[in-house]
């Protein structure tokens, strides 16, 4: 019943979904080039690198979360938590920070993990309070004060280059390329997309469907973890009550944008990364032209629709 | 050969016994779980009640009420968006354009100040309600984009908000601090919507099709339910509810305000779920959504008669609440659902 | 009118800066002579002993930035060394939500508080509070923060600085480290706030008028937060970078724009910042010559407000509004006076 | 005179012709088999008829005059009312409000009649046999009540037209009888009836008419006694006579070889589940087909689920090759060697959004793969193996499972299940729903499998495949054991009896 042009036919028709977002990216920056003086220059790119990089840090995780029908409200408080926790513990070295921060990340992701895969609770409720929790303790733990961070080592990860490329890049890059592997090459991967593809015969396939949704909830917020320690090493400071804030909006943006259904079973990497890169373009551009924050609300709520719209699936029904 | 049958009667004795006491049990889980909301909510406020002497007042309940109100009119059309299977997170924006809109709209009167918000917000509405229902999109990303552009939207409309509209309708200022029998005229309005809203839920047509919605899309569909008309509906009730509390918010503070409503959409979402509705949709209940809305005000009030608590200990107490809460609900629907 | 009373120009503050206690302590500008005031009397309430009357104070933003943190505290500082019973003062933060502190201070109100103390976080919207505080004769000062309502009737008097002259003496002390011309750049606070709106008009009236060859380039949210702060001047470095001046309606979005401008290879003093607060970060970065100038916006409310409250009940006539001498900092006085930053 | 009648129709979805220049035609009083493999585009046709599609060309005519249908609720208006396939109510409403909704009476405030809502709905479903509470949730019913209500909605209104898409699947032999009471009063009263079914004795029990599809042409039409069974399916396969009459009817071979005396390789001790499961024993020796038989609801579903590790078990044991089970949960019962096809294909089965080949693997990527990373190879190796071995029919191993015909989607879930090298195999309804010859297939593969010394746990609704599949059958009552048949007794009519008995709470005759 199915013929060689049956496979070939919908993989054409697939193709506004699948790379509609870098389209979408070659238009804006032609716009740029053509519009927005030294758009080009190596120094402009770089910034726009550099801050679309936590965002794609966040994003990663998100994915992986999304990918298993899921969400996680809670990256934001988690990125605060890194980043109270980086100038107690800084004393002791960089690394024990960084280690305690990335803690940090693995209990929240676990108390995440366990409320939607042993509780059962939606995810986003389950994440909903430490949403609203988790900032409060960051708060708690930070004394509520913004504290300057003096750390070389640290401010290195945040603002140093290496090859000629920003710490910030190289990371992001890097964490792009693991987060790539895991989805196509491991079985955790595999897991991951049956689960968001059905849940009940992942389990019944023997699948340890617990134990891998843990890992999601947990990897997706060591990412934020990381996240918050570069967001708090490249602003020299750390401030438990700013950083992080509205995150998984952006974060959950970049997703979807970028091409990975809410619905679960699929997880689209590059196209997160060009998601986060679609908005942060958006944003940079609105800002070089000087327009208001209400023209980039709206231009961004424009941009999200046509988007998730060009890549919605169709329903044959 | 003879069929080898084990005594009939043993398994069908203990059968009998177990299903009795299961019965038991699950009328009374069951009412927990279905009243669950309104009982937590009745446990925490006996609790305040004894630990607070002033929350016992008659004024301090008026003003948890007032305080509630748009809050539970902006839940109450989430609990419709969610009982569909839905959900709308542009309630907090529209809230706020709908209050900014309602303030400039007053100078033409009373009448004008409630008509405008529900008209722009409405509309808002009815294009979330399209592009979900008609293109197959995510409700989760159509209204998180309504979010910004509604945003967008209040600045554009209040030289980016640092124009505030003042009330100029005098009734439309008494309407918000008026009050009569000692409870503000916005919980009346409240109360009355309401019950329009429960009768619409659980005695209309509109109200099963809703239910149906949420419990099978395709079902419904086959069984002639117009899913994408419901679908619409609900975001259009959703929006006219949020429009309709930023109308009365205007009211009470006298101007519309453009720095509020970040955030309320979790709130209301925290309220819904509180309340026992499944954000899987299919199932929930007004009166949940009423005592969710109470428990959040309610918390908030006793944080604010222990009179010190700093700020971001209050986040974590509300936090950590809404956890405890939840993880109740969900191990009684369990044990519920195990029959 | 605030405005018309406000002298900006001389910055001679008596200088408490020996003493460490006091270091810092508001200072009342000068009570413009004539001016309406108000009294117990006039007001229609009662006597209320301070000591023994429940209190309440109203926090708008998290205590999570120096500005917060000190208000909140220096309003318990001076409770309790008036001897005021901790469980007698009251205090809610609304946390950035509008409608929360409404309701804040309406439980406040309904659990008997006799004085309100509120950090307004916004200048609109207080309609039903007044409503309610008036039925109960409640006398409310509001601090940092202007309310837009009649003084002596709805809320008693306004202890603060004046916004709109913070900006334009921003305006000053930014032209004049640019001699009077350059293309400058402002990062606004968060859009829709009072105090935004107040230091971006302020400062743009002031630049028309002294330095009109001075170019207002480009003016970007910074949401108040180091962190946007920094993120919109790396954009702005990359679409002007032949700007002279950076003018930023708080201290942490100064500071965030020192770190973008370190970042984009500029040495101290190549492009101007000056700030608003007075925190200790940025008169360092006087010190250390990125910072031009900083206006404080002083947040040691707390002795002021009880005095003025002992006062009132006291009988005396209380002005309607109390505007502090906001010092600045610049490079003759960052480094002696660093300990009254904040 | 016609009915109903589609002249030439077409039908394309992405990538198949599901209906290809089809023309039918239904007279009143007339009940008319739709037949046609897995796919056929029986369904398709219905949902043409009903205004769930529109047909792409060719012309659709109602009582004689050109009509056409916007939504189902217009094809319902105008009297056709319909049955789906898989059962389409609303499971978290409750019985009453899912046989009125849509057509709720109204009081005269236009408010619902919850009352009349209610004292109706109790009397209709009681004329099908079901006696429940109409405020209960619909999905706490028995599936098989779930589809009475269903029909008791399609044939409220005033239907001119019935439309059945395989009624019976999910019915018990008694609630069936009901359904053929019903079939045959609308008969009388000269509604058309349109019947799909694989279950060919029902066909020629009620059936006047007979259309066959295959790959979305019709091949046959014309009365049904006239046309003799072997033809009837050798038209539908589209393989000649001969060699339908050769492979028979049911891929079962008949006794499967099993040393009385060999070891179990699976023992049930004891199950107990809180309400479902009552102390249920049983034991499979290698190559030994075990049937579990009862009503529905008997609780088969759970026997099978809780050996699986997949229902929580209150007490009682699990032992494999002798080695109990500890704390059963799905991983450890697949680790065991335990390989569990559940009731529900497209809920619990397969993945349908992933491909033929991640399906197959996803029971064994640990084995696949080296220190996490899988192996394409390996999972090539493997895919390839058994999309032969079953026949599976897919474009190649990167196709959607959720494209494959149902035939072919239990196909991939099977391999899933054999890939694992499982020691046992617990079927819970393996054939429902697809076409004969698939089942054949998957018949003649569980006696292959038993051959190769597997145990299996077999649970059908057919009662033809239990006897003719099984060695011995454990019968289940409200979920417990109530008796078993073994050699000679292993009959269509031993098995009703131990039913029936069971049912009356007595020993049934020793015969
Ligand atoms: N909504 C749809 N989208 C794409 N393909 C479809 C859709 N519905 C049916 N098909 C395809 O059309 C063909 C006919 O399917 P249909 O459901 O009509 O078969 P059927 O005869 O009812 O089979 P079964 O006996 O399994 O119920 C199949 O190949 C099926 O995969
Ligand atoms: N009396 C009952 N009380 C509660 N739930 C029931 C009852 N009877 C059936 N169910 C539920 O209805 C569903 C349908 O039951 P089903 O008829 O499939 O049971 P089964 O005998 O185990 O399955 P099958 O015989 O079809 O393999 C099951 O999930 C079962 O839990
Ligand atoms: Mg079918
Ligand atoms: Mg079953």
């Amino acid at each position: 019943m199915t013929t060689e042009t049956v496979a070939i036919r919908p993989r054409l028709k697939n193709w506004l979904p699948a790379y509609g977002v870098y389209a979408a990216i070659v238009l804006l920056v032609l716009y740029n080039v053509a519009f927005t003086p030294n758009f080009l220059a190596w120094s402009n790119l770089r910034i726009q690198l550099i801050q679309v990089a936590p965002v794609v840090i966040v994003a990663l995780g998100m994915a992986l979360v999304i990918g298993t029908e899921g969400i996680d409200l809670s990256v934001g408080s988690v990125m605060a938590l890194a980043a109270a926790l980086i100038p107690l513990y800084l004393g002791y070295g960089v690394l024990a920070a960084i280690l305690v921060s990335l803690l940090a990340g693995v209990l929240v992701g676990l108390v995440n993990g366990t409320l939607v895969a042993r509780v059962g609770l939606q995810p986003i409720v389950a994440t909903l309070a430490l949403f609203v929790g988790g900032r409060g303790l960051a708060l708690v733990i930070s004394g509520g004060r913004l504290k300057d961070i003096r750390n070389d080592d640290l401010i290195f990860l945040g603002s140093g280059d290496f090859l000629g490329l920003p710490m910030l890049v190289w990371i992001a890059a890097l964490l792009v390329l693991v987060v790539a592997f895991v989805v196509r090459r491991t079985v955790f991967g595999r897991r991951l997309l049956a689960i968001g593809g059905n849940r009940p015969a992942t389990e019944l396939a023997g699948v340890p469907v617990k134990r891998v949704l843990i890992t999601v909830y947990v990897l997706c917020s060591v990412l934020a973890s990381i996240a918050g320690l570069l967001a708090v090493a490249r602003i020299q400071s750390s401030d438990a009550s700013a950083v992080g804030l509205l995150i998984e909006l952006s974060a959950i943006t970049a997703v979807v944008v970028g091409g990975t259904p809410l619905t679960g079973g699929r997880v689209r990497v590059l196209g997160t990364v060009a998601g986060a890169l679609l908005m942060q373009l958006v944003v940079a551009t609105m800002i070089k032209h000087n327009l208001p924050s209400s023209s980039t609300e709206m231009v961004q709520a424009a941009i999200i629709l046509i988007a998730v719209y060009a890549a919605r699936e169709r329903k044959s029904r | 050969m003879t069929p080898i049958v084990s005594d009939p009667e043993a398994p069908a004795a203990a059968v009998a016994a177990d299903v009795r006491r299961a019965e038991r049990t699950d009328r009374v889980v069951g009412l927990v779980q279905r009243q669950g909301a309104p009982a937590v909510l009745i446990a925490v406020v006996l609790v305040a009640a004894a630990s607070f002497p002033n929350f016992r007042s008659f004024d301090n309940a008026a003003t948890v009420l007032v305080a509630a109100a748009p809050l539970a009119l902006i839940a109450l059309g989430m609990t419709f968006v969610i009982i569909t299977g839905g959900i709308d997170l542009s309630v907090g924006s529209l809230y706020v354009l709908g209050g900014v809109v309602s303030a400039y709209a007053s100078q033409w009167g009373l009448l004008p100040a409630f008509l405008a918000p529900l008209i722009v917000c409405g509309l808002v509405g009815v294009l979330n309600g399209i592009l979900i229902a008609y293109t197959g999109m995510a409700p989760f990303i159509v209204t998180l984009a309504a979010l910004l552009g509604a945003r967008g939207l209040m600045r554009a409309i209040s030289d980016e908000g640092s124009t505030t509209y003042l009330v100029r309708s005098d009734a439309f200022r008494r309407f918000g601090t008026g009050s009569f029998l000692g409870i503000g005229y916005p919980v009346w309005l409240v109360v009355a919507v309401f019950a329009v809203g429960m009768i619409l839920l659980a005695r209309t047509r509109f109200g099963h099709a809703v239910h149906a919605v949420g419990g099978s899309e395709d079902a419904a569909a086959l069984m002639g339910i117009a899913v994408r008309r419901t679908k619409v509906r609900v975001y259009v009730l959703s929006g006219l509810l949020a429009g309709l509390a930023g109308a009365i918010n205007a009211a009470k503070l006298g101007s519309g305000v453009t720095v509020l409503g970040i955030g309320l959409e979790l709130d209301a979402i925290a309220a819904v779920v509180i309340g026992g509705t499944l954000l899987t949709g299919g199932a929930g209940t007004i009166t949940g959504t009423i005592a969710g809305v109470l428990l959040l005000g309610v918390i908030q009030n006793m944080i604010n008669q222990v009179g010190n608590v700093p700020s971001s200990y209050q986040q974590l107490i509300s936090g950590a609440f809404l956890a405890v809460v939840v993880v109740a609900q969900t191990y009684l629907a369990r044990l519920r659902r195990v029959t | 009118g605030a405005g018309a009373c406000a002298k900006s120009e001389d910055s001679d503050t008596p200088a408490a800066g020996g003493a460490p206690a006091s270091a810092g302590a508001q200072v009342v500008q000068s009570a413009a002579p004539g001016a309406a005031t108000c009294t117990l009397e006039q007001f229609g309430g009662s006597k209320v002993d301070l000591k023994t009357a429940k209190i309440g104070f109203s926090q708008s933003e998290k205590e999570a930035n120096p500005f917060r943190i000190a208000e909140t505290q220096s309003i318990k500082d001076e409770a309790a060394k008036l001897g005021i019973p901790t469980g007698n003062l009251l205090t809610t933060n609304a946390n950035s939500q509008f409608n929360k502190q409404i309701s804040d201070v309406e439980q406040m109100i309904d659990s008997g508080v006799r004085l309100l103390v509120i950090a307004p976080l916004n200048s609109d919207g207080w309609d039903s509070v007044f409503a309610k505080a008036a039925a109960k004769k409640v006398p409310i000062i509001t601090i940092d923060r202007k309310i837009n309502a009649t003084p002596c009737r709805d809320y008693l008097t306004f202890i603060g600085s004046n916004f709109e002259e913070q900006g334009k003496r921003a305006a000053d002390k930014l032209a004049a480290a640019l001699g009077n011309k350059g293309q400058v750049a402002i990062l606004l606070g968060a859009p829709g706030n009072n105090v935004t709106t107040l230091r971006t008009k302020g400062f743009k009236d002031q630049i028309a008028k002294v330095a009109p060859d001075i170019k207002l380039v480009f003016e970007q949210t910074g949401q108040f937060s180091r962190e946007e702060g920094q993120k919109v001047t790396e954009q702005l470095l990359q679409s002007k970078s032949d700007i002279n001046g950076i003018y930023a309606e708080n201290d942490e979005m100064g500071l965030g724009a020192e770190v973008a401008l370190k970042g984009a290879g500029k040495k101290a003093g190549d492009v101007k910042i000056v700030s608003i607060d007075g925190t200790k970060g940025a008169v360092q970065g006087i010190a250390d010559g990125w910072f031009s100038a900083v206006i404080e916006s002083n947040p040691r409310f707390g002795p002021l407000a009880f005095q003025t409250a002992t006062k009132f009940f006291n009988g005396e006539p209380i002005p309607a509004d109390i505007i502090i001498s906001d010092r600045e900092y610049d490079e003759s006085n960052a480094k002696t006076d660093l300990a009254s930053a904040y | 005179m016609a009915l109903l009648e589609v002249l030439d129709v077409s039908k394309e979805f992405p990538g198949v012709r599901a209906l290809d220049g089809v023309s039918f035609t239904l007279r009143p009083g007339e009940v008319h088999a739709l037949v046609g493999e897995n796919g056929a585009g029986k369904s398709t046709l219905i949902k043409v008829l009903t205004g769930v599609h529109q047909p792409d060309g060719g012309e659709l005519r109602y009582r004689d005059e050109p009509a056409r249908f916007a939504t189902p609720m217009d094809a319902q208006r105008a009297g056709i009312s319909t049955i789906y396939q898989e059962v389409n109510l609303i499971p978290l409403m409750s019985v009453a409000h899912n046989l009125f909704l849509g057509r709720e009476p109204r009081t005269r405030l236009g408010l619902l009649d919850e009352a009349r809502m209610h004292r109706e709905a109790g009397e209709i479903l009681r004329r099908y046999g079901v006696t429940t509470d109409v405020r209960r949730q619909l999905g706490t019913l028995a599936l098989g009540a779930q589809q009475m209500v269903a029909l008791a909605r399609a044939v409220m209104i005033d239907a001119k037209v019935v439309i059945m898409d395989e009624p019976t699947s999910s019915l018990e032999p008694r609630e069936v009888e009901t359904l053929f009471g019903v079939i045959r009063d609308l008969h009388a009263q000269g509604i058309g009836i349109v019947y799909v079914s694989h279950r060919l004795d029902e066909l020629y029990r009620i059936c006047d008419t007979v259309t066959i599809l295959r790959d979305g042409r019709v091949v046959h039409t014309g009365e049904l006694a006239a046309l003799e069974r072997i033809r009837l399916v050798s038209l539908m396969l589209g393989r000649d006579m001969s060699a339908v009459r050769r492979e028979g009817f049911t891929g079962f071979a008949g006794e499967h070889a099993t040393a009385a005396d060999a070891a179990p390789v699976l023992e049930v001790t004891g199950l107990s589940s809180r309400r479902r499961l009552h102390d249920i024993s049983f034991a499979v020796r290698p190559g030994e087909v075990v049937g579990l038989g009862g009503l529905l609801g008997a609780g088969r579903s759970e026997t099978i689920k809780a050996i699986g590790g997949a229902y929580p078990v209150d007490s009682g044991r699990v032992a494999v090759g002798g080695r109990e089970l500890k704390r059963p949960t799905t991983v450890r019962a697949v680790r065991a060697g335990i390989a569990t096809q559940p009731e529900d294909r497209k809920a619990e089965g397969i993945v349908a959004g992933l491909s033929v080949r991640e399906n197959i693997a996803l029971a064994v990527l640990p084995r696949l793969s080296r220190f996490g990373l899988v192996s394409d190879r390996r999972i090539d190796e493997i895919v390839r193996t058994y999309m032969d071995r079953l026949q599976i029919k897919a474009s190649g191993p990167d196709q959607r499972v959720g494209d494959l015909s149902g035939g072919n989607q239990q196909k991939v879930l099977l391999a899933r299940l054999l890939a694992t090298r499982p020691r046992i195999l617990l079927l819970d309804e393996p054939t429902r729903g697809i076409d004969v010859g698939a089942k054949a297939e998957v018949q003649s593969l569980v006696d292959e499998l038993a051959g190769e010394g597997l145990g299996v746990v077999l649970v059908s609704s057919d009662a033809e495949e239990l006897i003719e599949g099984a060695d011995r059958v454990v019968v289940l009552r409200d979920g417990a054991v109530v008796g078993e048949l073994r050699g000679d007794d292993v009959t269509t009519e031993a098995l009703l009896q131990t039913i029936a008995a069971a049912a009356e709470g007595e020993t049934p005759d020793d015969h």
